[in-house]
């Protein structure tokens, strides 16, 4: 698959980046304004298929190969597995507290403040962004099975 | 009134799985029986002209219990929008290796075949 | 004995080990099958050593009132030692059987996600936190089912997943209507609040028992059970058969129907006549059957109809009976399915006529598969033979002779067709093409051997009066005590871990 | 009003239903199920649920993108003459006229739309949330304070379906899960 037509491939180029920073963004606030996890990380994979899409699948394997997609996904779950038992390893607290918003709670209405609400939101983006992305590749590499390449 | 619209296309999906033979059929009537009770539960949650539930600013925090509308039917939908999601991507892969197997997406063909 | 500060231990291990193992591609195959085997050990000695124990614990700290929390009681504690034993005994089988396939560690990591989601549900005390358990059970089930990547297997495993689907999707209908009425999502503030007399919470009430009632795959919708079980690979089906359907299905309808909505008679009837149409339905389907496991399968089905008639009695010994066979099922059902595994692994042959004295080549397989049928069939020493016992007895003494009746006949037609499994494969001249089959390998034959042996300690548990008292006694007085779940869970308020 | 224009986005979406029934053509299956899903993410816009509205839109993008790639080059018309007679049809609709009269008039007892039950009562858990969510968790969004503080063992659970069936679709696709030097795949 050698991609779409120059003008599709031309607008693409301008716009992927601003598609990933929007996503971050949306990650980002997610505690103050609309969004969050799910939808920013949705956005960020979306952004990936539109160059797929537009450029083939060669270069996006070079942004984002397919190991890379695996790992990152595997981080992001782990990262959020790992936040809700550190809630669990402190003596004073539950499994899943808010354990960075009773030791520090930031001031409200701005972005450092929620404890782990932020930090969840960071993970579950990298998390759906990467999966996402890593099951439309194998869709469109199950569209061209090249015949016994695929012996893993 | 708008209660049993939500039932009607909930029917419309269950009518759409139970008949219809096409894999990719079927997984679409399961995707709007999804989006009916999505709809019905964010529908119960409404208030008239009630708020978003968001905090901006000091003075809306004391009038927020007044005027917004249920926040909780919002946060389970919000998973069970991305359940169907999953789904949809499980199904949709079974789908085309089925097709690849088999050749066509009608499942009584499907079963006729598998003898 | 431990303290409730380790309940979320059921749920963190699973999931960390399932995202662990995950990461590892296929080169790392003895990596994988010690990570596997420690975490699902360390599940099962945790769950002996939670036995017993009763309280909730807060997840984040929250009380009930607005948080999750997470209930033990002796129901619970009971299904999740059931569940853990299973699941240690098929991973141990699966470190053999699965070298057949690629991808392992993705395997491993699929079992344990459906583990994670089976904890989830028993321990949990939140309606909506059930849900999302329940999915994640079943979908990795239908991802597990279709996992050989055969045509049959594949179309198999998307009619069940289309099946399983339509549950959910009413669950969640009824999840909605249950918060409609009550504006809660914990099951006991739900219990609490409900009247069970308006039209509402009834409509509710049914949509849940439905969505469950296919997760069970009771007579109605049981349509995907035989292919769906029959097509899996062997320990996937062994848990499928032996705990799935009951964690997700059966456990749900007797907690909701039992402890939330209240237990009428209307609702004890519904389940009396679905629990003995799928007895007998699923006996008439098997005996036909020469493939090993689309026989084992639908007597899954009429063993968990018996499970249902014994709780539909609504007595404290019928309810007893139910319990205790669920926990007899889950050890036999998957020791049969175990048993076809290592012969399947061996000789690569399903169908019965194609057998033949297999004991002779194979004697561990032999031996266990001569327990396991005695004691699905009921014969006297063994664990089966009490359970239905005791389920015929709260029969006649509930006066339900017609159902006695019934319990008597499904368990002549279940000794007529193992019996005849046995005769196909185990007895006999061996066909020639099977002549040098060897026996199964080290780990497939101790999990045999282990499950044998539950088999027959199994029946000790009835008859020893202690142990009786100890193990199916808390279990029964949690479901015949019915709505006083609520006042355990919501009156244990103070105890709030970490609270602000 | 807001009743009036979730009539209207209802109605459209039940008339992109039926077109999806009874269409023939796969991908315009796949196109009129964008639709079905924009209306709901409107929907919930105009139902004060911007949260859902933004992930509505972008997981039907992402739906749209996969049903459009099943079905992309295996759009095969469907042949009219074999679908089932109308006789085995007359059952079905039988039962579903049955189970929307029952379930109708039983909605009839459901509070009406616009005074949702939990406005009553303050020990609600929404009430609660709605009062103190920002004070506890700091989160200005009560939503996002309810799905990763107050409900977070929930997000987890979610998080971990979608990594269940990323992983099953991934295993599903992989193309040769069994060895092949056992038996051939036929």
């Amino acid at each position: 698959m050698k991609g779409m037509s120059q003008i599709v491939k031309v607008i693409a180029e301008l716009v992927k980046d601003f598609i990933i920073l929007f996503g971050i963004y949306i990650i980002l606030n997610g505690h103050l304004s609309p969004g969050g996890g799910f939808a920013g990380g949705v956005i960020i994979a979306a952004s990936y298929i539109l160059i797929t899409l537009a450029f083939g699948r060669e270069r996006a394997m070079k942004e984002l190969s397919e190991k890379g997609s695996h790992i990152l996904d595997n981080f992001g779950v782990l990262l959020f597995w790992a936040v809700a038992v550190l809630g669990w390893l402190i003596p004073g607290q539950a499994f899943f507290s808010n354990f960075i918003q009773r030791f520090a709670p930031g001031s409200p209405y701005n972005i450092l403040t929620s404890g782990i609400i932020l930090v969840c939101n960071i993970a579950i983006g990298i998390k759906v962004g990467a999966s996402l992305f890593s099951v439309f590749t194998a869709l469109a590499h199950f569209e061209s099975p090249l015949k016994g390449d695929d012996e893993e | 009134m708008i209660y049993s619209l939500c039932l009607v296309l909930f029917i419309l999906g269950l009518y759409c799985v139970l008949t219809k033979k096409n894999l990719i059929k079927i997984i679409v009537g399961l995707v709007i029986m999804d989006n009916a009770v999505n709809l019905f539960f964010v529908l119960l949650g409404y208030r008239t002209n009630g708020t978003v539930p968001i905090i901006t600013n000091d003075a809306e925090k004391s009038m927020i219990m007044q005027h917004s509308v249920d926040p909780i039917p919002q946060a389970l939908v919000l998973t069970s929008i991305v359940i169907s999601l999953g789904i949809l991507a499980l199904m949709v892969s079974l789908a085309i290796r089925l097709y690849e197997k088999y050749g066509t997406f009608d499942i009584t063909k499907i079963r006729k075949l598998k003898g | 004995m431990i303290s409730i500060k380790f309940l979320p231990l059921f749920v963190i291990i699973p999931l960390g080990s399932a995202f662990i193992l995950n990461i590892f591609e296929r080169k790392v195959k003895l990596l994988t099958d010690l990570i596997a085997s420690i975490a699902s050990g360390a599940l099962f000695v945790l769950s002996i050593l939670m036995f017993g124990v009763k309280g909730n614990y807060y997840v984040g700290g929250w009380p009930s009132q607005f948080g999750i929390t997470l209930v033990i009681d002796g129901l619970s504690s009971y299904m999740l030692v059931t569940i853990n034993m299973i699941a240690f005994i098929a991973i141990l089988f699966s470190i053999n059987y699965m070298e057949k396939f690629t991808f392992k560690s993705r395997y491993y990591s699929l079992l344990f996600l459906m583990l994670a989601g089976m904890n989830g549900v028993s321990i949990t005390g939140d309606i909506f936190n059930m849900y999302v358990f329940l999915e994640i059970a079943a979908i990795a089930s239908y991802a597990l089912v279709g996992y050989g990547g055969k045509a049959e297997e594949l179309e198999a495993s998307f009619k069940y997943a289309v099946m399983g689907t339509v549950s959910s999707t009413l669950i969640l209908l009824g999840i909605a209507l249950v918060y409609s009425q009550t504006s809660a999502l914990n099951m006991a503030v739900i219990g609490r609040n409900i009247n069970t007399s308006d039209s509402l919470s009834i409509l509710a009430l049914i949509f849940l028992f439905a969505g469950f009632g296919l997760k069970a795959a009771v007579v109605p919708f049981h349509a995907w059970l035989p292919d769906a079980h029959s097509s899996a690979p062997a320990p996937i089906s062994a848990i499928l058969s032996g705990i799935l359907i009951k964690t997700i299905g059966i456990y749900l309808i007797v907690r909701i129907g039992f402890n939330i909505f209240g237990v009428s008679q209307v609702f004890l009837n519904v389940l009396l006549i679905v629990g003995a149409l799928s007895a007998i339905i699923g006996v008439l389907l098997a005996i036909g059957q020469m493939d090993i496991k689309r026989l084992l399968a639908y007597h899954s089905i009429s063993q968990t109809g018996y499970i249902l008639l014994g709780i539909g009695l609504g007595t404290p010994l019928g309810i007893m009976g139910g319990l205790f066979h669920l926990l007899n099922h889950a050890t036999f059902k998957s020791l049969l399915f175990l048993n076809s595994g290592s012969v399947e692994y061996s000789t690569g042959v399903r169908d019965l006529e194609k057998m033949g004295g297999l004991s002779k080549r194979m004697p561990v397989t032999g031996v266990t598969n001569l327990i396991a049928s005695m004691s699905i069939a009921g014969i006297p020493p063994l664990n089966g033979f009490w359970s239905k016992l005791l389920i015929f007895i709260a029969c006649i003494q509930a006066g339900y002779l017609g159902y006695a009746v019934i319990v008597a006949i499904v368990a002549i037609l279940t000794l007529s067709s193992f019996l005849k499994v046995q005769k196909y494969a185990f007895t006999g001249d061996v066909p020639p093409n099977l002549s040098e089959t060897k026996e199964a390998p080290f780990f497939m034959k101790t999990s045999m051997i282990f499950l044998a042996t539950m088999c027959i300690l199994l029946s000790l548990v009835f008859i020893v009066p202690s142990l009786r008292e100890a193990v199916l006694q808390p279990a029964t007085n949690v479901l015949t005590s019915g709505k006083t779940y609520i006042d355990t869970v919501l009156k244990g308020q103070g105890g709030i871990i970490g609270a602000p | 009003m807001i009743e009036f224009i979730i009539l209207l986005l209802l109605i459209f979406m039940i008339v992109g239903a039926l077109f999806v029934i009874e269409m023939d053509n796969l991908l315009s299956t796949a196109v009129v199920m964008g639709t079905i899903g924009f209306g709901l993410s409107v929907a919930f816009l105009f139902l004060g649920a911007p949260d859902l509205a933004i992930v509505e839109i972008v997981v039907d993008v992402i739906s749209l993108i996969i049903l459009i790639r099943a079905t992309i080059n295996r759009d095969i018309k469907e042949k009219a003459e074999e679908s089932t007679s109308m006789i085995s049809r007359i059952p079905l609709l039988v039962i579903v006229v049955i189970f929307f009269i029952f379930t109708y008039n039983v909605f009839q007892h459901l509070p009406a739309f616009g005074n949702p039950s939990f406005a009553g009562n303050p020990l609600a858990p929404s009430n609660i949330y709605l009062k103190d969510g920002l004070s506890k968790t700091g989160a200005s969004n009560i939503v996002a304070a309810i799905i990763l503080d107050f409900r977070a063992y929930d997000t987890l659970g979610e998080a971990t379906v979608l990594f269940t069936s990323i992983i099953g679709a991934l295993s599903v696709l992989r193309l040769f899960t069994r060895k092949r030097k056992e038996e051939e795949d036929k």
